[in-house]
């Protein structure tokens, strides 16, 4: 479903990602690990369309997608969860919902997604109205996946879902991806702090400074004991 | 005295549809890209220019016509501004303070050049309605009671549109968080242009209204700008409904006070309100969309 | 060297474009005679302009500095110039210089040290004789005032407050009421509340000075809803070219002066209707106010010159144009001790008003006397 | 302190003694010498301006009317009560800087272009309060102006504007310690302490910074020092109106901050001169002047964000600032 | 050292603190959890004066409700925010210097800052702005620039979140530290049980705004009511 080849990508003259090559097969999730700050967000929005200077071919469904902007990529299916939740302030629960169904494609379903991460998240049901610059760090968090839900997307780029959410809340998380998952939606996480979501890995990559350091199954990850301790640990 | 009251209320009325009118496209682009416009006034001339130029140079007196024809121009002109100077200045940190330098460049340019090709003397239009309404002791001139429909109207559609309409929605969300709107899907430079060009759209034809009234002149449109940064910031920057009821309340306040204490007082009236109620409510009357 | 520069200070940028571009075109126009008939001692003029802007007092500093100073210009040609400051910032060189300041402000400056200042020559008389000029047509009109009230509305400048206090005394001597004075402050253009006022009052004189045209003509379209059965008067701001330019006949009726004017439409002498035709010629429109006073200025000086046969001996032509003064067009103009061009004699302040869309002088003075055969008309807004 | 202010305070001499040695070349021509005195003048009212909202990032746009009020100050103290222009114009700094503080006040609360308006709002009242009732009762002489003001005068000597050398001394001495001072500021901690207030007030409160104080302090100083500047100005040209309030010179301002960069400090002080020196070569163009003073503006932004000395940092930067990826 | 007592606080119709008494001793090593929107962060934010509330909170006997936020910070109050904070126009070392300077009575000193930034690992990146730094480096600058205030007591605000085993392994190490070596007094909001189990000595959770049970973290852990409402079944 997505091929990418040699990517590279930039801040300005700030080389983050150096021939990143990853193939990504439909309904697979893919889970990514790494150090802080060693490109793993840079990766998933240079996938999404999110960052501006790239360079290597990126091919979705056989189409080389690199260098297209989100607007039109969210529109093919491929949507960016954010890391930092990048919500509307001034907009109320509910507004930023109806704005992750945004995409034409989505449009159609708003009404049948907004019921689904309403029984996902009943908090944001409860509080649909709250500004969301009022929200608590966790239900902001709520919040930015349930938006990203809520396009209706076949590719999913999840960043560090569980930052600021709750223990149980955590495990949540790992069923909601399991479950989008069962329903034909590719998934790819970066997250370093669910176990359970390591467990549905089909594959794990891990990203040090900007290059993959390791690819392989869950089982070989465990096998390393390196990897093991460093991101599988807790 | 009571004939007198409801005088005074007529001009305050007037005066507040005639503020609307010149601050509506102000809200709008500040609410969307926090960027203050130091151009603002000077699409005011534009569209009266524009408006001068179609009417004495080609002939034609038909206001339906003239819009028709000065519509695209300033919708043009306002998008290709924004794309060739404000666009790439956002990237930068301190875009805000650059925005207004920008701008302030701009106006200087299109006042002088104004004044060039069109002289320092004032130029004046027909009016769009003559004559005038009599209902007892009451006059109210036809042309007042267009812009009154005209500029309630128009902020009222486009109030609609931001709060009712996915498109308007897409607009609150760039203003509120581009990168947030980018990963939704929004085409937030296309939203930034476009909104750009709407506000430019909006202030040139309000220029073009309020041009048969009151004439078009080189630097008229500072007057503009400073009136409707005071509306604008008194209802609430970036909020429609704030604006329109600032307008009118500035309106009544002036028309007020100029009846009453007379006109030397009514800017002193109007900067008095106005640094109360920033005082009391520092994001103004409204403070948001809608 | 045979060319005499000469320095026009006048605002070519801002809000005061417009009557510099008057002024201008008297200099120009008596700048280029000069230099058609063979020039000024042989020697051909050239015109240096300085933009004075806004007249920021800095500014009017750097004008004379740059003029006088820098280019050692043999004489200066301004129009409105600063209203005062003009007076100290050219007082300091010795080429003589002239301006239409038209403002008391300006003399008392002059009177504070008028040896140092002697090269200073005002081609207008002050705001308050002006006034003073005003109320005495006003007066003379033959029309049969309904009642003694007056409203005064003058701009919040120091013209438009000379003027209007002036009249005010005036008004007040005569056993007039002044039910209003009203001070506004340029850029007004809804009048409803005033207007309120107005027709309670239902004066039979209202008299505006605002020199600006967007401001007299809203408030006269705003006061043709509901006129009341008042003469309108409009002073000084009878003056700027679109006043009569955008209303046409709508103007008709309106009554205004201009100090140091060339009457229109006919002039007084052939000579003057001979420069009058000159400038229609050349500028394609009736003089506007100032451009004759500053054309004099010129020839005035010019006449000086030959006279003393050195532009290089600025005391000496001060003192010629001082004591013996200029023959022009209508006549002669002698400045007084003050060196301001007092209204009167052969340069009496024209009165005028607008008819079938033109100014028509219908009264000089001082003395105040009808004009040739023009006469008042009642406006058609006053009801019989 | 430390290597920043070291290098910047170097540059300052160094552009302070280029403008130092002027009058050697030009000190008899009485049209330039009145150019660099107001070169000067500008310099220093646009420092202020750039340290109130380059550094401090707070959008006053009063400072023109500071700069208004200071000269009126002056002049009417110096007249009223009789006091030595150089005291009253010490006098008028405070005064500027106390309405500066009274201003700042309700700007605390406020963010971005409402503080730029409630700013401008002083410019705008002042006109009509200095010609009004108000003014003329405190010796404003109304729409007049004041046409009079008493030369400066230090010791019993008398300046004098027809020899302007010793009155450009004395300013140069009032711009060397005005931007010593500007300088001193943004070095120090404080300056640090604006930047951290414009980028996150709340983590800098928290941290100890009181929003309130610094923001008051720096309103109080830039207006004490551009109503100073403005009392000099009083004095020195003579005679003072409300027509210093237009468009023109508060444009100017703001392109002298263009030029120079904004929030680059000495930048203002180049710019100044840059741009009143343009200013005069473009005016013999009358008209096209401005316009081609806008077009120079959206070049500059477009092209020199910094400004000048922007540009000056982009060919020889400070030290390479390498940056890389392993913590 | 830390008496909060009665604090409650209001957000229109939603209680965001409700009545909440606890005391915080000197040295001590103080956890905050509950569940998301329980008002963890609600309470730094009264505690460093940044809303108005009701109730009590006295710091070493001496009330500061109704007190500004630098002036909290002046007494020995330092915290972190949830959400990364930093001064994109300073450097690092110069953010720090901030606090430092502003932030205690006691002198600058320059030696104390270039400690904090050796301490907290920035010292090689003492000359970067600090508006790009990794996740990681801004929440170490938030803590070392707290530091710099010579706080007596420190309030962390979910300090481990977005990071690594290893990375948590080393802050835990760091948070220690703090504690011992420099005697400061903690107080630690966090959704990872482990590290709170792990350092701290007292442990409340609210939820809702309400205490549901406060004590030893060991004890509170196996609260069934704790594990109900906020750590679920398999928790770590
Ligand atoms: N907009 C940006 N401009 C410049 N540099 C950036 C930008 N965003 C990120 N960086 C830098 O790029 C590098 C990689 O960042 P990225 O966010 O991709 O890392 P990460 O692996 O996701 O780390 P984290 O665990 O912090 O999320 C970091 O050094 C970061 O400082
Ligand atoms: N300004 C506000 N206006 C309205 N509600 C608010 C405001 N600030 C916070 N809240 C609400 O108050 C509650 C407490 O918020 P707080 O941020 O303290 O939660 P928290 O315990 O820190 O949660 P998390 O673990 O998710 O960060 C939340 O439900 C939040 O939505
Ligand atoms: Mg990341
Ligand atoms: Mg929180």
């Amino acid at each position: 479903m997505l091929e990418i080849k040699n990517l590279n990508a930039y801040y300005d003259d700030f080389h983050v990602l150096k021939d990143v090559s990853i193939d990504i097969k439909k309904g697979e999730i893919i889970v990514m690990l790494g150090p802080n700050g060693h490109g793993k967000s840079t990766f998933l929005k240079s996938i999404c369309g999110l960052v501006s200077k790239i360079r290597g071919t990126i091919k979705y469904n056989g189409q080389n997608i690199a260098g297209l902007g989100s607007e039109k990529l969210v529109n093919m299916g491929i949507t960016y969860i954010a890391e930092n939740r990048e919500l509307f302030p001034e907009m109320t629960v509910l507004e930023n919902l109806k704005l992750g169904a945004y995409s034409k494609t989505a449009r159609p379903y708003e009404a049948r997604n907004l019921e689904k991460v309403f029984a996902l998240f009943p908090r944001l049901k409860e509080r649909s109205n709250q500004l969301a610059s009022t929200m608590s760090g966790g239900e902001a968090r709520m919040l930015a996946i349930a938006r990203g839900l809520m396009s209706n997307a076949e590719f999913l780029a999840i960043d560090e879902p569980s930052l600021g959410l709750q223990p149980n809340l955590r495990d949540e998380v790992a069923r909601i991806i399991k479950e989008i998952n069962k329903q034909g939606i590719t998934v790819m996480v970066v997250e370093q702090n669910i176990p359970q979501i390591t467990e549905l890995a089909h594959r794990l990559y891990v990203l040090e400074e900007g290059r993959i350091s390791f690819e392989g199954s869950k089982d070989e990850a465990l096998g390393n004991d390196h990897l093991k301790e460093i991101f599988l640990g807790m | 005295m009571f004939v007198e009251i409801i005088d005074v209320i007529i001009s305050g009325m007037i005066n507040g549809s005639v503020y609307a009118l010149m601050a509506v496209g102000l809200t709008l682009i500040y609410g969307v890209s926090k960027a203050f416009n130091f151009a603002y006034g000077s699409f005011y001339s534009m569209g009266g220019y524009l408006a001068w130029m179609i009417f004495s140079v080609a002939v034609i007196n038909s206001y339906f016509i003239i819009f028709i024809l000065s519509i695209p121009v300033l919708l043009v002109l306002g998008y290709l501004i924004e794309k060739v100077l404000v666009a790439p200045l956002r990237k930068r940190d301190d875009w805000e303070i650059k925005v207004m330098m920008i701008t302030l460049g701009l106006a200087l340019l299109l006042d002088n050049s104004y004044q060039v090709l069109f002289g320092a003397r004032m130029k004046s239009l027909p009016s769009i309605l003559e004559g005038s309404l009599e209902i007892g002791e009451f006059i109210l001139a036809y042309q007042d009671i267009v812009i009154f429909i005209l500029s309630i109207g128009g902020i009222l559609l486009f109030r609609w549109f931001l709060n009712n309409t996915r498109t308007g929605m897409s607009v609150r969300a760039v203003a509120q968080n581009p990168a947030g709107a980018q990963i939704v899907g929004i085409p937030k430079e296309f939203v930034f242009s476009a909104t750009f060009a709407i506000s430019t759209v909006m202030v040139g034809t309000g220029g073009i209204l309020l041009a048969q009234k009151y004439f078009v002149t080189p630097t008229g449109g500072w007057d503009i700008l400073v009136k409707a940064w005071v509306i604008t910031a008194f209802g609430g920057m970036g909020s429609i409904k704030g604006s329109l009821y600032a307008a009118f309340i500035l309106g009544m306040l002036e028309a007020f006070v100029g009846w009453y204490f007379g006109m030397t007082w009514v800017l002193i009236a109007l900067f008095a309100v106005l640094l109360t109620t920033l005082a009391i409510r520092p994001q103004g009357l409204m403070g948001k969309w809608g | 060297q045979d060319v005499i520069k000469v320095g026009v200070p006048l605002a070519m940028t801002g809000p005061y474009t417009d009557t510099g571009d008057n002024y201008w075109k008297g200099i120009k126009m008596a700048i280029d005679e000069i230099n058609a008939a063979g020039g000024l001692l042989g020697k051909q003029l050239e015109a240096v302009r300085f933009d004075t802007q806004e007249f920021a007092p800095e500014r009017v500093m750097q004008g004379a500095d740059y003029l006088c100073g820098k280019l050692e210009v043999d004489s200066v040609h301004a129009g409105w110039a600063g209203w005062g400051q003009d007076v100290r910032a050219y007082g300091k060189y010795t080429a003589p210089f002239f301006a239409d300041d038209g403002s008391q402000s300006a003399v008392d400056v002059y009177k504070q040290n008028a040896e140092e200042f002697f090269n200073i020559f005002q081609l207008t008389d002050t705001g308050i004789n002006q006034a003073q000029s005003m109320f005495n047509v006003l007066m003379s009109l033959p029309y049969e005032y309904p009642n003694k009230k007056a409203v005064i509305i003058t701009a919040d400048d120091a013209w438009g407050t000379e003027v209007g206090d002036t009249l005010k005394d005036n008004f007040k001597e005569k056993g007039w009421k002044v039910a209003m004075h009203e001070i506004v402050p340029y850029g007004t253009r809804e009048w409803g509340p005033i207007l309120t006022q107005i027709r309670k009052i239902n004066p039979a004189i209202i008299h505006v000075e605002i020199v600006s045209a967007q401001e007299v003509i809203t408030f006269f379209r705003q006061f043709m809803k509901k006129p009341t059965n008042s003469i309108l008067s409009y002073g000084y701001s009878i003056v700027p070219r679109e006043v009569v330019g955008t209303m046409g006949t709508e103007a008709d009726g309106l009554i205004g002066e201009v100090p140091t004017a060339m009457p229109t439409p006919e002039a007084p002498t052939p000579e003057a209707q001979a420069w009058l035709d000159r400038f229609n010629g050349i500028w394609k429109h009736l003089p506007q106010a100032g451009s004759w006073a500053a054309y004099s200025g010129v020839k005035a000086w010019a006449a000086a010159v030959e006279a003393i046969g050195d532009e290089k001996k600025h005391k000496e032509i001060c003192d010629y144009i001082a004591t013996k003064g200029y023959k022009g067009e209508t006549g002669w103009w002698k400045w007084d001790e003050d060196h301001v061009m007092r209204a009167g004699g052969d340069v009496p302040i024209a009165h005028y008003q607008v008819q079938n869309g033109e100014m028509v002088a219908i009264f000089t003075d001082p003395p105040t006397k009808p004009y040739k055969n023009y006469k008042f008309q009642v406006p058609r807004w006053i009801n019989k | 302190m430390d290597m920043d202010w070291k290098r910047n305070s170097q540059l300052l001499m160094i552009i302070f003694g280029i403008i130092g040695i002027m009058p050697l070349f030009f000190g008899s021509t009485n049209f330039i010498m009145h150019i660099l005195i107001m070169c000067l003048i500008w310099s220093v009212v646009a420092s202020c301006w750039d340290l109130i909202m380059g550094f401090a990032g707070i959008f006053s746009f009063g400072q023109v009317a500071f700069f208004v009020i200071g000269s009126y100050a002056s002049a009417i103290i110096s007249a009223k009560f009789s006091v030595p222009p150089i005291f009253a114009v010490i006098l008028a700094g405070f005064v500027a800087g106390f309405l500066g503080v009274l201003v700042g006040l309700p700007c605390l609360k406020l963010k971005g272009a409402y503080i730029a308006l409630v700013t401008f709002a002083v410019h705008m009242i002042l006109e009509p309060v200095l010609k009004g009732d108000i003014g003329r009762a405190i010796g404003t002489g109304g729409s007049r102006g004041i046409l009079t003001i008493a030369p400066m005068n230090i010791l019993g000597y008398t300046f004098n504007s027809s020899d302007p050398v010793p009155y450009f001394y004395l300013m140069f001495f009032l711009a060397v310690a005005s931007s010593f001072i500007i300088l001193a500021v943004i070095k120090s901690h404080w300056g640090d302490a604006f930047l951290a207030l414009k980028d996150s007030e709340q983590f800098a409160t928290c941290l100890g910074v009181s929003a309130f104080k610094y923001k008051l302090i720096v309103f109080a100083l830039t207006s004490f020092i551009t109503g100073m500047i403005g009392g000099f100005y009083a004095h020195y040209v003579g005679m003072l109106s409300t027509r210093m309030l237009g468009i023109d010179l508060f444009v100017t301002l703001m392109v002298i901050l263009v030029i120079g960069g904004v929030g680059k400090f000495p930048g203002a002080i180049v710019g100044s001169f840059i741009t009143i020196a343009l200013n005069e070569m473009l005016s013999p163009l009358g008209s096209y002047r401005p316009i081609i003073l806008g077009a120079m503006v959206i070049v500059l932004v477009l092209l020199l964000p910094d400004g000048i000395v922007g540009l000056i940092q982009k060919i020889m930067p400070k030290k390479k600032s390498g940056k890389s990826l392993i913590a | 050292m830390l008496e909060i007592k009665n604090v409650t606080k209001k957000f229109g119709e939603l209680t965001a603190v409700n009545n909440l008494s606890f005391t915080v001793e000197k040295g001590q090593v103080f956890g905050i959890a509950g569940p998301n929107g329980a008002g963890k962060s609600t309470l730094y934010n009264l505690i460093t004066g940044l809303y108005p509330f009701e109730g009590s909170i006295k710091f070493e006997g001496k009330e500061i409700r109704g007190f500004p936020s630098h002036k909290i910070a002046k007494l020995g109050i330092a915290r972190t925010f949830q959400i990364p904070q930093t001064f994109p126009s300073l450097t690092v070392k110069k953010s720090i210097a901030i606090g430092n300077y502003f932030g205690s009575d006691a002198e600058f000193d320059p030696a104390y800052v270039d400690e904090i930034l050796k301490f907290v690992n920035l010292y090689d990146k003492q000359d970067e702005k600090t508006g790009q730094l990794k996740l990681l480096d801004k929440k170490m600058l938030m803590i070392a620039a707290a530091l710099g205030t010579r706080p007596k007591i420190l309030m962390l605000d979910e300090p481990m979140a977005g990071s690594n085993s290893k990375e948590i392994l080393s802050l835990m190490e760091l948070i220690k530290r703090i504690n011992q070596d420099m005697g400061i007094t903690i107080i630690i909001i966090e959704h990872f049980m482990k590290v709170l189990t792990e350092l701290t000595s007292k442990l409340l959770i609210i939820e809702t705004g309400t205490e549901i049970c406060c004590g030893d973290p060991n004890d509170v852990t196996s609260d069934s009511r704790v594990i109900e409402c906020y750590l679920g079944d398999g928790h770590d």
